[in-house]
């Protein structure tokens, strides 16, 4: 037989006042599984406490109700107060008869007999209530960070000066990402590898930072501080701290294909270094397009290798690591050229979109900073610029908007102006978009100082006549058709998520949205966060953005992460799920139901089983659970029914 | 005035009960049979998805479930003016014909069967299945529990279970055939053929050469002239699962055919204040009380009524059968209540060469056993016949398909007057002041109530099987003066 | 839902001949509240010293979504005569969608409950924050009007015939 | 020792449970050697009055199918609970009401009018009724049981020691049952018999992933695919909260279960659970989208509580 306390608060005269005290510790007194009760002025005072710990050990109570405020108030503080005195703190009730009743009821009899329900029911489910010890696990502390953009590139800066080890895995030869085929960057019109690249040779000397690039995480099992991820690492076949980028290598390659790096407006050759500030800062071999290794067609390159930097026999390798937390950074791509035809891309080569306009300002880019037409090489006069192309065009293209298009747009037709007189730019847009500290700014520097020509409206079409491109549209401001023959079209893409993206998501479950971006936990309050305990997200992979909200969000994410990792265990509320697998029968109800992936098959697929770090108590698995299999610790159907009959009964 | 009670006598929802009532002559006044129970089937079926009514009417009879998921699965067809597919039709058709092929023999051989195998005055511990085996050797006995297992086989292949079936859906069934599946059902049908040449054989020789027998089956004491209902196929062949129901007056004459969407204008039920279950009529003649002949609208589903409704069976053996009946009996219709044993018989042969017709067809494991409705439900009436008489469901439902009102006329009901008539007729040949009642009188009435095989007695089918019967005689006072137990 | 309406509407036809039969009756309403915005949402109305009827019995559960119909069925079957089951408001689940899943059971219930002749405003879902003590408050007293005007459920009595 | 003295019989149901029983096949013969038969109406030869003068308590088990729907029914219940050490609840009628007990959706005089009033063969302008007392002849009188307005599981009416779900049950497992109980070590008063723990899932052969329904497909609508969960691809299946013990026979033939075997153990209220379950897997947080979807469960009394209306806590319709 359980002997449980029940302790009544006065709180002064804020309880008394309208519940009669006595007659609540009498009536409890003979209710049964109660061994004692009492009442004292302040239970929550020192002395009132003591009280409480005193009965515990003179009556070996082996539960406590404590009838007093809200829980929230002073549940943790009467759990103390318990387990100080030996009881386990899950054994220890709080029925809130002040917030309540006595507060809000006047009629002293009516509120006695609320509050003695209240209690009775707070006693009858503290009699089957278990004793819990918080589920702690411990935490591997590394951090495993997809995507080496400025977002991965900043998180792994953070999260590795913290002092934690840091796995950074990048698909592509160099770090960078979008960022390093930036020319300047908006509002301020810094150079973008100016203030990038100092970053990348950080990453690249970090002694917390492992640095994998043609790499890309096949798998990851586990969960929140125990993470276990697989990664492809790809044969780079140079040894990278052999190679000196003395650049002889590609010298000698024969092979020249278009260079993605600046999006096929210059070519590389098979042998090749993404562009010189990579990192790591070292060529590499592209198996694809070279003549041959399996049997070995050409050895140019190795034979021009003075620090015999190249290794053909290199072979795809499979790194593991055990990780704590996860970051997803894998950015975004440009809304594919084939989903776009009406604007001439593809068809017309002077019809050309943004991140290529950018490579022709870059210094560094093909053209030396030079904006050349790619039909003719000439420099060309007359540049329009679409804005939203492929955004906020429900119909027939993606209904949200990119964001950063309007920004870089207005930096694109300032810095083509600065580059020689007698310039023109048009720039057709729906809304100017310029939320962001001294973005308006540029805007009105733009339209004003630099006169550039805004036309609201879409345009109808594009079509080339002669060695110009006619461009017709509407200007929905005056209502008069618009006619420009320019001689350069730049599409201001929309930005989508990266490829690879879902693939990503299903290996970590983690939710999209239905246009592949990252879902995080709460748009407002767990904005870096995601669904699956330990893996949080930043950058363009959750959403348009540009580089300033990207940074603050990779350093948001880091600290979180930085958070977890700082902990030898994480520790978590036993009020958790458990599964009674003599009754479970693995209809998958539960998983189906668990926003957290708290819950999955067993290996046999026969019974569901609660991952219990994972698992936040909200009960919803119970309530689903049709067999009655899933029972939430110390809120099990059997003790909410019988607060129920006390509520109800006579 | 005598008052004697058999009670229980067997049951369709409960108990049935006969009263018997003698005047002050010690001679018969009147018999009533009473139906204690009720369901409600048609009123708590409203509000249900109709496709769920094949699956719920089945509840109405656990002996005969397989007749009920059938009808219900027709009407509910009709409301959703869906065909099922011919391969789903088949299947339909081939579980119901195992059914048949089950429930008369086990009618035959261990509810009726001891009563003439045996004999209707033998010792009571002999007149059951054991006594049966004893009379027809061990090896029949066994013969007769494999069939029913075998059925039952059949029937769980196709239906998921024997007893409350769950296989037809608007449209055809849930599951087709697999070639392992057909292969069995062609053994079995095999022997269910054999089995029913063996049944009439036998019956041929312990009963029709036996005088005392046939001068039983031949007395007017089980003589009862009344309509006949049965369902026939386009060349007025007997058929269980479809076709068009006819009626044949006691000439024999074709009085009515009808499709089952019409019935309504064929049948009413008449309500009597003292049982619950209600008497059904052919609306065209009327209902002139509890009397037999072409005046009264009184008729017999029975599958004697069934042979007398018909021009004969749709498979060789069985035809043959069917021939030889009539010749013996003496041509067109018969009206001897105890011939319905033997129309039984044929008809089980019928259903098991039926059964094999349909296992062969190269079309039934066809995988396209369904079709999908996609016209909008509204009414519907299925029927079929059900070994003790044809079975009415009728549904009409909202657009929604939700039922709004279900009418039902179940085989027993059918012969519920008859049954009663029946009753009266051999009470009053039975007993009379010089003849008080004797348990072999009480078993020689209730034998003109038990060759109707009416649902009541479905409980009785598989059991060592002795109807209870009970006999009390009062005096004018209401006192007993003393009392036959049997 | 039609069924819905048409119960509805039947309670409300009864309702006028009815009130004075009820005047004296107390209903008694079992009220589900989740800890982090309807219990929140209760507690403020009381700090607030709002004033309510005493008619309502809370429990105290973690979420809303933990509030499995059997509880709901439970109580009316023991002795209440209306459920109030409070959650967060959409979107602001603790638990990120476990109210979605009590609305969802919530809308279903109500069909069954007017399958048994059970009017709609017996059970009640409702959203309160953490910050509406005073919609507390008036979902309560409003409740405790409208089940007094429906009258006793009275259903020991019901299955007794 | 004696041979122990076993009494069959049925109140409201179909006869299913009875053949089930048979279906237990020539062990049929080895129940009739093992056990003595006093009392089974349906097969032998006793009557009431000879139940009525045997003496309390002196019937060992007596298997009772049926459900209680008239004064007759509810008359033998009690006599054959006098008369038995163990009663045993066979099949759905008797453990939770079963099919019969959906007319708790209904009322007794919407019964009556429909049967013998309302539908359209029947004929009866006088608008008779059944009569429990009605007088024949010179002053003798036929009478009927009173047909009860809900429809009760026996154990409403008596104490029940032990039950035997199904609809009917299934023949392996009805031979379990009538083992276990002649075997004389009996368990504890309550249990169910002829059951499992778990639930139809637990024999269900069909693939079971997560589950997020956008529309419920009545069975009729859909060509499902047999290898799937069939709740998953969104036709309402009772298995989750249906004990096991029928090996999954409908899901066999790819038909939903409908929850024959009642709820399992520690689950009073069957539909309130599979309604909660049902409830907690639509995939849409749009009030008038749930409302459409969930229009796809178009009886959900009808169909959570199709065997088990009797113990349903809400029991029977409320009339005002």
């Amino acid at each position: 037989m359980r002997r449980i306390g029940v302790f009544v608060c006065w709180c002064g005269a804020n309880i008394a006042r309208t519940v009669d005290v006595q007659k609540v510790v009498e009536t409890m007194s003979q209710h049964p599984g109660v061994a004692h009760a009492e009442d004292y002025r302040y239970l929550c005072s020192e002395p009132g406490q003591a009280l409480i710990r005193q009965a515990i050990r003179e009556h070996r109570l082996d539960g406590v109700v404590v009838t007093a405020c809200t829980p929230s108030l002073h549940e943790a503080t009467f759990r103390r107060t318990v387990s100080s005195a030996g009881l386990n703190p899950y054994q220890c009730e709080i029925a809130n008869i002040r917030e309540q009743c006595s507060w809000v009821h006047e009629d002293r009899r009516v509120a006695t007999d609320k509050a003695i329900r209240i209690i009775k029911g707070m006693v009858d489910k503290a009699l089957l209530n278990e004793s819990l010890q918080p589920i702690s696990v411990p935490v591997v502390r590394r951090a495993l960070v997809l995507g080496g953009g400025i977002a991965g590139i900043q998180a792994a800066l953070d999260i590795a000066n913290s002092g934690f080890p840091v796995t950074l895995v990048e698909r592509e030869p160099t770090i960078g990402g979008r960022m390093a085929q930036l020319s300047e960057t908006f509002p301020t019109l810094d150079c973008s590898q100016c203030i990038l690249t100092p970053r990348m040779a950080e990453v690249a000397q970090h002694p917390n930072i492992e640095l994998l690039t043609c790499s890309q995480v096949i798998e990851v099992t586990g969960h929140v501080g125990n993470f276990h991820a697989k990664i492809l690492k790809r044969p780079r076949y140079v040894i990278e701290d052999k190679c000196n980028n003395c650049g002889e290598c590609a010298k000698v390659c024969p092979v020249l294909v278009p260079n993605e790096f600046d999006r096929g407006l210059s070519q590389r050759t098979a042998i090749y270094i993404p562009f010189p500030q990579a990192v790591p800062s070292a060529y590499v071999l592209d198996p694809d397009n070279c003549l041959g290794l399996f049997p070995l067609a050409c050895e140019r390159c190795s034979q021009a290798c003075e620090s015999q930097a190249i290794d053909y026999d290199m072979h795809p390798e499979v790194v593991e690591r055990d990780i704590g937390a996860i970051l997803v950074a894998t950015g975004y791509d440009l809304y594919p050229l084939e989903n776009l035809g009406e604007y001439g891309y593809g068809r017309y080569p002077d019809v050309i979109d943004s991140l290529q306009f950018e490579r022709m300002l870059s210094a560094s880019g093909p053209t030396g900073g030079e904006v050349l037409r790619p039909s003719d090489g000439k420099v060309p006069k007359t540049v329009v610029f679409i804005q939203c192309a492929g955004s906020r065009d429900p119909e027939s293209h993606l209904p949200y908007c990119s964001k950063i298009c309007c920004m870089y747009t207005a930096k694109h037709a300032l810095l083509f102006k600065h580059k020689g007189p007698d310039r023109q730019t048009y720039i057709f847009y729906m809304d100017i978009r310029a939320a962001g500290k001294g973005y308006e700014e540029f805007i009105q520097r733009v339209t004003e100082e630099d006169r550039v020509c805004y036309i609201r409206g879409r345009v109808a079409r594009v079509f080339q006549e002669g060695d110009k491109l006619m461009v017709w549209g509407a200007d929905t401001l005056t209502g008069a058709k618009v006619e420009i023959a320019a001689d350069l079209v730049v599409l201001a893409m929309a930005m989508v998520p990266n490829r690879g993206a879902q693939e990503t998501a299903r290996m970590l479950r983690l939710a999209v949205d239905e246009f592949g971006f990252f879902r995080e936990a709460h748009p407002k309050l767990q904005p870096v966060e995601t669904l699956t305990a330990g893996v949080d997200l930043a950058g363009a992979a959750q959403a348009p953005r540009d580089i300033s909200e990207t940074v603050a969000q990779a350093s948001g994410a880091a600290a979180k992460i930085v958070a977890l990792l700082s902990r030898e265990q994480l520790t978590h509320e036993p009020i958790i799920a458990g599964v009674d697998e003599d009754l479970c029968s693995g209809c998958g109800i539960c998983i189906s139901v668990c926003p957290y992936g708290a819950r999955e098959f067993s290996a046999d697929g026969r019974t569901a089983r609660v991952v219990e770090v994972l698992c936040e108590g909200c009960g919803a698995c119970s309530a689903a659970c049709p067999s009655g299999a899933a029972q939430q610790r110390n809120f099990t159907d059997a003790q909410i029914l019988r607060m129920v009959s006390a509520a109800v009964g006579e | 005035m005598e008052r004697i009670v058999i009670d229980p006598i067997t049951r369709l929802e409960g108990h049935g009960k006969i009263s018997i009532f003698l005047d002050d002559k010690g001679e018969v006044a009147d018999a009533y049979f009473q139906v204690p129970e009720l369901r409600g089937f048609e009123t708590f079926c409203e509000g249900r998805p109709v496709e769920e009514l094949p699956r719920i009417m089945t509840r109405i009879c656990g002996v005969c479930p397989e007749a009920h998921h059938m009808a219900s699965a027709k009407a509910v067809d009709a409301v959703f003016h869906v065909e099922p597919t011919p391969t789903g039709k088949q299947l339909r058709e081939l579980m119901y014909s195992a059914f048949f092929a089950s429930d008369h023999a086990t009618h035959f051989y261990i509810l009726a069967g001891a009563d003439f195998l045996v004999g209707p005055d033998a010792p009571v511990a002999k007149r059951n299945i054991f006594g049966l085996i004893d009379k027809v050797g061990e090896e029949i006995g066994r013969r007769v529990i494999r069939h029913r297992m075998e059925c039952a086989e059949a029937i769980a292949l196709i239906a998921g279970r024997q007893v409350h079936p769950v296989c037809a859906l608007p449209g055809g069934v849930s599951k087709p055939l697999s070639e392992q599946e057909r292969d069995r059902l062609e053994q079995i049908a095999r022997d269910a053929v054999k089995f029913g040449e063996l049944s009439l054989q036998l019956f041929g020789d312990l009963v029709l050469t036996n005088p005392a027998y046939k001068d039983l089956i031949l007395s007017p004491t089980y003589a009862q002239q009344t309509y006949y209902m049965g369902t026939v196929d386009e060349h007025n062949q007997v058929n269980f699962y479809d076709g068009d129901i006819r009626v044949v007056d006691p000439a024999g004459k074709q009085f009515a055919r009808f499709r089952p969407s019409e019935y309504t204008d064929y049948l009413a039920e008449r309500v009597e204040p003292w049982t619950y279950l209600k008497f059904p009529y052919l609306k065209g003649v009327g209902w002139k009380g509890f009397i037999p002949g072409p005046e009264s609208g009184v008729y017999q589903a029975t599958p004697l009524s069934r042979l007398n409704a018909a021009d004969g069976m749709a498979t060789p053996l069985a035809q043959a059968a069917y021939e030889n009946m009539y010749d013996t009996l003496g041509g067109k219709p018969v009206h001897l209540t105890l011939a319905t044993h033997w129309a039984r018989l044929i008809e089980m042969l019928y259903a098991a060469e039926r059964m094999l017709q349909l296992v062969q067809d190269p079309q039934i494991t066809n995988k396209d056993v369904r079709v999908i409705p996609s016209e909008t439900p509204d009414e519907g009436v299925g029927v079929v016949e059900a070994p003790r008489g044809t079975l009415y469901h009728h549904y009409q439902t909202d657009s929604k398909g939700i039922v709004r009102k279900v009418n039902l006329i179940v085989g027993t009901t059918n012969n519920h007057a008859a049954i009663c008539m029946s009753i009266k007729r051999a009470a009053q040949g039975l007993i009379s002041a010089d003849k008080p009642p004797t348990p072999g009188v009480l078993n020689m009435i209730e034998m003109a109530f038990r060759a109707y095989d009416p649902c009541l007695a479905c409980a009785t089918h598989f059991l060592p099987g002795e109807m209870p019967l009970d006999l009390w005689v009062y005096d004018a006072q209401g006192k007993l003066l003393y009392r036959v137990t049997r | 839902m039609a069924t819905d309406t048409s119960v509805q509407t039947q309670s409300r036809a009864q309702a006028a001949p009815t009130e004075e039969r009820h005047a004296t009756f107390e209903p008694s309403i079992v009220a589900f509240l989740c800890k982090w915005c309807s219990g929140a949402g209760a507690d403020l109305a009381g700090t607030g010293r709002l004033r309510y009827p005493p008619n309502v019995m809370p429990i105290r559960v973690m979420c809303s979504s933990r509030v499995d119909a059997n509880f709901i069925l439970h109580a009316l079957r023991d002795g209440a005569d209306g459920v109030l089951v409070a959650g967060c408001h959409p979107g602001d689940c603790h638990y990120i969608s476990g109210n979605y899943k009590t609305l969802a059971r919530y809308q279903l219930l109500q069909r069954l409950l007017a399958q048994f002749g059970i009017e709609p405003e017996r059970v009640r879902l409702e959203w309160i924050s953490a910050s509406e003590g005073r919609k507390f408050a008036q979902v309560v007293t409003e409740m405790t009007e409208t089940i007094r005007r429906l009258g006793p459920l009275n259903w020991k009595a019901q299955v007794e015939r | 020792m004696a041979k122990p003295q076993i009494a069959l019989y049925w109140a409201a149901s179909c006869g299913g449970c009875e053949i089930a029983a048979l279906d237990i096949g020539e062990r049929v013969l080895d129940l009739i050697a093992a056990a003595d038969i006093v009392f089974w109406p349906a097969a032998m030869d006793v009557k009431y009055a000879d139940l009525e003068a045997m003496p309390e308590q002196s019937i060992d088990v007596c298997l009772f199918n049926g459900a209680i729907r008239t004064s007759e029914n509810e008359h033998l219940a009690k006599l054959l609970r006098a008369k038995s050490k163990i009663m045993v609840a066979f099949g759905s009628c008797a453990t939770e009401g079963g099919i019969p007990a959906l007319a708790n959706l209904t009322t007794r005089e919407a019964i009556m009018r429909n049967a013998y009033q309302a539908t359209p063969t029947t004929d009866n302008p006088e608008g008779l009724r059944p009569q429990m007392e009605h007088a024949v002849l010179d002053g003798h009188t036929l009478t009927l049981p009173e047909f009860h307005e809900s429809v009760r599981a026996l154990h409403q009416i008596v104490r029940v020691d032990y039950s035997v779900p199904g609809c009917a049950p299934v023949g392996d497992r009805v031979w379990e049952a009538v083992a276990t109980i002649l075997s004389g070590d009996l368990p504890a008063p309550g249990s169910v018999l002829g059951a499992a723990q778990k639930t139809v899932c637990d024999e269900c052969d069909h693939k079971r992933n997560e589950k997020r329904i956008r529309k419920f497909y009545r069975p009729h609508e859909i060509e499902t695919d047999p290898t799937l969960c069939l709740l998953e691809q969104g036709v309402i299946c009772m298995g989750p909260a249906t004990r096991a013990g029928c090996g999954a026979a409908c899901l066999r033939v790819n038909m939903p279960c409908r929850g024959c075997y009642g709820p399992p153990p520690g689950v009073v209220d069957q539909g309130a659970h599979i309604l909660s379950a049902v409830g907690s897997i639509i995939d849409s947080q749009d009030p008038q989208e749930i409302e459409e979807i969930m229009a796809g469960i178009p009886d959900p009394a009808g169909t959570f509580y199709r065997f088990s209306m009797s113990n349903s806590l809400l029991f029977r319709v409320r009339e005002r």
